[in-house]
C-alpha cells in the first residue's frame, strides 16, 4: 500500500464502509456464479478483481450532482451509487421489478436514472461520448456535476474512445474517464491490444491529463479520481485514468479461459487480490477485526439470501408488455 | 407570408426553437461562424453564440453520441451530419443508442436528439454529397426518419422533430434548398411526425412518394391534367414508420399504384409500402404496383450525363404514371 | 459423408479454403488461440499460425477496415464479427468502401473480403447478441450479404464467398450453429451467390424465407403435410441481390405466399420480396401476401418469456400457412 | 530552411525535379480555378500550400514497391508517383478516360493501379485503416513494401485514425501516416479541432515514433519521410509523421473562407509559402536561375494547356455504362 498523507487512510468509518461495498460486490458476484452453475440464471459477468477500484473511484464522486456511466462490470461504482443488492439479483433473473431495464437487457447492463446511473448497452466504449455530452450539457446548465465513465483496455481501441475524449479535450469539459485494466480482453491480452506502454499516455493526444494508478491501492485510486474531480469543477477540464488490476475470472460465464492463459498465472495473480489486500490493510491499521468482518461477511449473506430468494419468486414481465415503450407516450419523459 | 426557401424554412425553424427553450442547441461540423456549408445555420452563432451553435471536431460518431448524452441528460440537441453520405460513422451511436436507450431502460431514459442530414442528388455531388440513406435507418424500431418535401413542412416537422421525446432522423433534400420556395407562416406550427400528406386529389393513379420526387410529382400530375388523367399523391413525409393507413387508404383509392424514390430500387422504403400494400389491399388494384427509382449502382456518378440518367425528374414520373392510367 | 453442425461446416469451409489458397487468412477478435467465442476458428492458429488466424485489437473499423486494404492489396481476408451487434462500428467500412471501391474506381480496384456474423436469437443473448442486421446492409449496391440455412449450404457458400472477388457479408445464425446438423460432403464444392434455392415442393402454399426460418418451415411444412397441405419452400440463401427470378416462380406456383423473417417486420427485406411480387405477379396471386415476422421493437429481450414471444417458430409459421390455404 | 547535413541539400538534379513537380501541381491547381470560376469544371479542391510537403514525402518513397493512400489535396504526391497531367484534367473534367474513377467521382478522388496509387473515396479518414491492410498483406508477403498514407488534421480525429494506427502499432507493420496540418478543416481552426500541442503526440498512445515537421521545408520532410521508410522496411514499425504549413485557398471552390478568416492572416501566410521560399533556396544555391525557371514555366504552361484542350474535348462516358462494375464479371481480376 503505497504510503500516504492524505486522511483518508486515517479515516476508518470511510474506510471500512468502502470495504463493505467492495465485499458486497464480490458475494454478489460470487453467488451469481453459483445460481448460473446451478442452472438458475443463464449468464454472469465479473467484476471480481476490480471491486478495489470501482468502490474506491465511487467514493471520490458526487453521488447528488455526478452521473455514472459504467461498463458490465462495474458493480462497485453501482452499488456506491444506490443500486441495491434486490436490484442485482432482480436483473440477474432479469424480472420485471428490475429498474435497469425490467429484464429486457443481459445482467451487467445497469441503468437507473434515480441513482444517476446512465444506462447501458452492449456495444463497447459507446458511453464514453456519452460522458462527454452529460459533461457538455452539465457545463451548459452550470452545474457542479461531473461525468464518470468507465471501460475496459480493450475497448479504449475503439474509435468512439477516441472521438469521446478529444471532444472532451477541445471543450474541456467535466469528465472523468477511467480505463479499468484488468490485462484481458476476452483471450486477448493487453500487449495484442496496444503498443502503448500505458493506456493513461493515450492522454496527451487529447490535451488532457493522464494517471495510471494501481488498481488494487484504494487510496491511490481515490485520491486520483478526487484529484480528477476537483479539476472538474473547478473547470479545468478532463482526465483520463488507468487503473491496473486483472481479471480474476473467466471474461464470463460464457468464456473458458483456460484456452488462453494459465491456471498458475491466475492463482499467482490472486494472491494481489486487492480485495484481500485491503482487508490486511484494515487489520493492520487495527480498524477491522475478525469479529466486526464476520458480522459483516453474515450481513451480507443475509442480504443476498433475501435478495435471491425475492428475485427468484418475483414474475416475468408480461408477454403483453413486449411492444411498450418503443416510442415515448404522453404522460413518459 | 413570406415566401421561403427550403434551406430559410430550416434556418428559421431552429431560430425559432432555440428562441423558444434554451435547451435547444446545434452542434455539427462548421454550423458556427461558417453558418454551415449550406447556410442552414446562418445568423445563429452571431445570435445564441458559441455554446449554443457549436463546431465540433470532424468526428461523427462523437456528434451523435455527445448528443445523445446531452439528451439524456435532459437537452434538446440538433446534430447536423455535414452531408448524410458521412453519416455512416456514426450508425453505432444512432442505431445501437439512440433507437434502443427508451426500450432498454424500460422508459427510464431518453434520448431526444434530432440528427439533420442533407441527402440526394443532383448537385454534382457524385457518389458521396448524393446518396439517399433512409433505407439503412427505415428498419429501426425507437427511430423516427422524417422528409419533408417543401419548406412549409420542412417548418412544421423539423419543430415537431426537437420537441420530440425521441431520437429524429431528419433529412433534407439538399437539391430542394434553393430549388423550393412557397409562402410559410411567421407564426409557430408543428406537423404531426407519423402521418403523411395528400398533396393532390385525383382519381385515376395514386403516386405514393416523398422528399423532392413529391415535388417531380406534382409538376409530372399537373401536366397530366391536361391529358384529362388526375393523380393522387400521397407525400409519406415520415417514412419510418410509415403511415400505413394513409397509405392503403390511397392506394385503394384509385387501384393503380406508383411509388417514386430517388434511392436505389432494391431495399428501398418503397418495397416496404409495396409490401403494405400488397397484404392489405391487394383486391383494390386494377394493375401491378410500379416503382419508380434510381438504378441498383452503389450512387449517381459525377459525369453529368451519368448523373442526369441516375436522377428522378418530371418526365420519368409523367411517363409512368400515363402507363399506369392507360393499363 | 459426415455429420456437421453449422458451426463445423463453417470451420471446415476455413480449413479447407485456407488449405488451399494461402492468400486466404481470417482476422478478428478472439479468433486465434480461443478459435472464436463460438469456435468457428478452432484448430486453424494451430495449424496455420498466428499471421493467418490474428486476434484483432478490439475495433471492428479496424478489423473491416484493414481487411479490405489488405483485399485491395490482393488478398483473401475472412474477417468475423464476434456478433452481428457489434458490426455497426464498421458501416462506414462496409458501405462507403467495400461495396464502392470497384464501382467508384471503375473497375481499377476490387476488395474481396468475407465479413462473417452471428446474427439471430433465441440463445439468451437479449437486445444486443440476437439482432437481424440484413435489413441495414440489403440495400447497397456492390455488396452481397448471403444467409445460409443448412451445414450443407454454409460450407458451399462461404467457399463461394470467400473466392467471390467482391465483398461479401455471410451471416450465420448463431442458434443453428449447434442446433443444425446434416451430411456435408468431403469434397470441395462451391453453392452460388445470388440464387435461391427450392428445399420443398408443394403446390398449396409458397413459403419464402432464409436462415434458420427455413428450417421453422420445413417443420411446419412437414406437420401440414399430413393435413394434406402441400408447401412450396424457397430458402433465399442470398438476401441482398435477391434472385428476382425464383421469387416470381415461387409466387406464381401456387399463388399463395408466405414471408417469413425474424427480423422486425416494418422495412425487412421480405418487404422486397413482396414488393417484387405485386410488381411481377400480382395477378397470379389468390390470396394477398402474407408476411410473418418479429414485432417492431428494438430487438428481442433478455426475458425467456419475451424472448419466446418474440421469436420466430415452426407453430407461428404452421398456422399462417394453414390460414393462407384456407383461405 | 534548416540547414542540413544530408547530401539532399547539395543534389542538384533531385531539388530540381522535385521543384518541378511541386510547380506543377501549382500550376495545374491555379489552372483548375479559372475553368472553375469560368463554369467550365463543377469543383475544384486544392493542393495549393501543401505541394511541398506532398512532393519531398513522395521523393522518400519507392514507387517500385511502396503504395500511396492520398487524400483530396495530394496532387504532389501523385504527380510524383505518375498520374499525368492529362489524367489530371480529364479527372478535373470527369472525362470516360479518366483513369481515376471514368468520371464516376469528384475531382481529388484519386486513385490509379499501375500507380500503385489507391482508390480513396469522399469520407475522410477511411484510408487509415486500408494503408494498415496494405502493410499487413506487404508484411505477410515478405515484400518490402511500405504503405504511405495522408490525411488533413482534423480528419486526425475520426474513429478510423485511432483504430488503424493502433491496428499498425500492435502488429508494428510498416506504414507511414502523415498528416498535412494546414491548420483548418474546413472553417474550424486546428484548435478547435484539437486540445494537443502536436498531432504527433498521439504516436505514443500508438507504441509509434512521432515527428512533426515544417511543411514547408521540402528537406526536413523528406528526411522525417526516409528515416521512417528505412524504419519501416527494417521491420521497427509504423511511424506518425505531422507537416505543418497553411491552406491557401478556400476549403474549395464552393467555400467562402472570408466567412471564417481574414484576409491579413491569409496574406501575412503566402508570404511563408513553401514553394516560394524553396524556389529562393534554389536560386541562393545556384541551382536555378531566371533562364531555367521560365523553360520550366514555358513547358508546364504548355503542358497544362494540351492537357486542357484534350480533357475539355474528351468525351463523357455513355450513359449505357452506368450500370457497369457494381459486381466484378469473368475477366475482370
Ligand atoms: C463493439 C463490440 N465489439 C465486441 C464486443 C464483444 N465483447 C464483449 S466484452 C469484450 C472484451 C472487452 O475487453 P475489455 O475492454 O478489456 O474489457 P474487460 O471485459 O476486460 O473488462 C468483447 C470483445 C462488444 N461487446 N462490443
Ligand atoms: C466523415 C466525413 N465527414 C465530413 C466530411 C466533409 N468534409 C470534407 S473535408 C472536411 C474538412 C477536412 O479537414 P482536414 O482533415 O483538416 O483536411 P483539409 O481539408 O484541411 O486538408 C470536411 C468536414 C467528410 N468528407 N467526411
Ligand atoms: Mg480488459
Ligand atoms: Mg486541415
Amino acid at each position: 500500500m503505497a504510503n500516504q498523507t492524505y486522511s483518508l487512510a486515517e479515516d476508518k468509518e470511510t474506510l471500512l464502509e468502502m470495504y463493505r461495498e467492495m465485499l458486497l460486490a464480490r458475494r454478489v458476484d460470487e453467488r451469481m456464479w453459483l445460481l448460473n452453475r446451478s442452472g438458475s440464471i443463464p449468464f454472469v459477468v465479473s467484476c471480481q478483481g476490480q471491486e478495489v477500484m470501482q468502490v474506491a473511484a465511487a467514493f471520490a464522486l458526487n453521488k447528488e450532482e455526478d452521473y455514472v456511466l459504467p461498463y458490465y462490470r462495474d458493480l462497485g461504482v453501482i452499488i456506491h451509487f444506490g443500486m441495491t443488492t434486490r436490484e442485482l439479483f432482480l436483473q440477474a433473473y432479469a424480472k420485471a421489478e428490475d429498474p435497469n431495464s425490467g429484464g429486457r437487457q443481459m445482467p451487467g447492463h445497469f441503468g437507473k436514472k434515480k441513482s444517476r446511473i446512465v444506462t447501458g448497452s452492449s456495444p463497447v466504449t459507446t458511453q464514453v461520448p456519452h460522458a462527454t455530452g452529460f459533461a457538455l450539457a452539465a457545463k451548459m446548465e452550470k452545474k457542479p456535476t461531473v461525468a464518470f465513465v468507465t471501460l475496459g483496455e480493450g475497448s479504449s481501441n475503439q474509435g468512439d474512445f477516441h472521438e469521446g475524449l478529444n471532444f472532451a479535450g477541445v471543450h474541456k469539459l467535466p469528465v472523468i474517464t477511467m480505463v479499468e485494466n484488468n490485462q484481458y480482453a476476452i483471450s486477448v491480452p493487453v500487449n495484442k491490444q496496444v503498443a502503448c506502454d500505458n493506456i493513461a499516455d493515450r492522454a496527451i493526444g487529447y490535451g488532457m491529463k493522464g494517471v495510471k494508478v494501481d488498481g488494487n491501492d484504494p487510496i491511490a485510486v481515490y485520491e486520483a479520481v478526487k484529484d480528477a474531480h476537483n479539476r472538474a469543477v473547478n473547470g479545468e477540464g478532463p482526465t483520463l485514468i488507468e487503473a491496473v488490476s486483472y481479471r480474476l475470472t473467466p471474461h464470463s460465464s460464457d468464456d473458458d479461459d483456460m484456452t488462453y492463459r494459465t491456471k498458475d498465472e491466475v492463482t499467482s495473480e490472486k494472491e494481489k487480490d486487492g480485495l484481500e489486500q485491503f482487508k490486511k490493510f484494515l487489520f493492520e491499521k487495527g480498524y477491522l477485526t475478525e469479529e466486526i468482518n464476520n458480522e459483516l461477511e453474515a450481513t451480507i449473506k443475509q442480504e443476498i439470501n433475501e435478495a435471491t430468494d425475492y428475485a427468484e419468486n418475483a414474475p416475468y414481465a408480461e408477454v403483453s408488455t413486449i411492444a411498450d415503450h418503443v416510442y415515448g407516450e404522453k404522460g413518459d419523459q | 407570408m413570406a415566401v421561403l426557401t427550403y434551406i430559410q424554412a430550416v434556418n428559421q425553424a431552429l431560430k425559432e426553437e432555440m428562441e423558444k427553450d434554451e435547451k435547444v442547441f446545434v452542434l455539427g461540423e462548421d454550423v458556427g461562424k461558417r453558418g454551415g456549408v449550406f447556410l442552414a445555420t446562418a445568423g445563429l452563432y452571431e445570435q445564441f453564440g458559441e455554446e449554443r451553435v457549436m463546431d465540433t471536431p470532424l468526428a461523427e460518431s462523437a456528434i451523435a453520441g455527445v448528443g445523445i448524452g446531452a439528451a439524456m441528460y435532459g437537452m434538446r440537441p440538433v446534430a447536423e451530419m455535414q452531408f448524410a453520405d458521412f453519416i455512416m460513422p456514426a450508425v453505432n451511436q444512432i442505431i445501437s443508442e439512440a433507437a434502443r436507450i427508451r426500450y432498454r431502460s424500460n422508459n427510464d431514459w431518453n434520448s431526444p436528439i434530432t440528427i439533420r442530414a442533407p441527402y440526394g442528388g443532383g448537385v454534382h455531388g457524385a457518389l458521396y454529397h448524393s446518396q439517399s440513406i433512409e433505407a439503412i435507418f427505415a428498419n429501426q424500431p425507437g427511430l423516427k426518419v422524417v422528409m419533408p418535401s417543401s419548406p412549409y413542412d420542412v417548418k412544421g416537422l423539423l419543430k415537431a422533430a426537437i420537441r420530440d421525446d425521441d431520437p429524429v432522423l431528419f433529412l433534407e433534400h439538399k437539391k430542394a434548398y434553393r430549388l423550393l420556395k412557397e409562402e410559410v407562416p411567421e407564426e409557430d406550427y408543428v406537423l404531426p411526425i407519423g402521418k403523411a400528406n395528400t398533396v393532390r386529389d385525383g382519381d385515376d393513379v395514386t403516386v405514393i412518394t416523398y422528399g423532392l420526387c413529391v415535388h417531380f410529382a406534382k409538376q409530372a400530375a399537373e401536366k397530366l391534367e391536361q391529358e384529362g388523367i388526375n393523380t393522387e399523391i400521397l407525400d409519406l413525409r415520415t417514412v419510418y414508420p410509415l403511415d400505413k393507413e394513409a397509405i392503403i387508404k390511397a392506394a385503394s383509392k384509385t387501384g393503380k399504384v406508383l411509388l417514386v424514390t430517388e434511392d436505389n430500387k432494391e431495399g428501398s422504403i418503397i418495397g416496404e409500402v409495396a409490401a403494405i400494400i400488397s397484404e392489405n389491399c391487394m383486391f383494390d388494384l386494377d394493375a401491378p404496383i410500379r416503382r419508380l427509382a434510381g438504378p441498383d449502382v452503389p450512387a449517381m456518378p459525377y459525369a453529368p450525363t451519368l448523373e442526369k440518367e441516375f436522377m428522378m425528374n418530371p418526365e420519368k414520373i409523367e411517363q409512368a404514371i400515363r402507363d399506369l392510367a392507360e393499363f
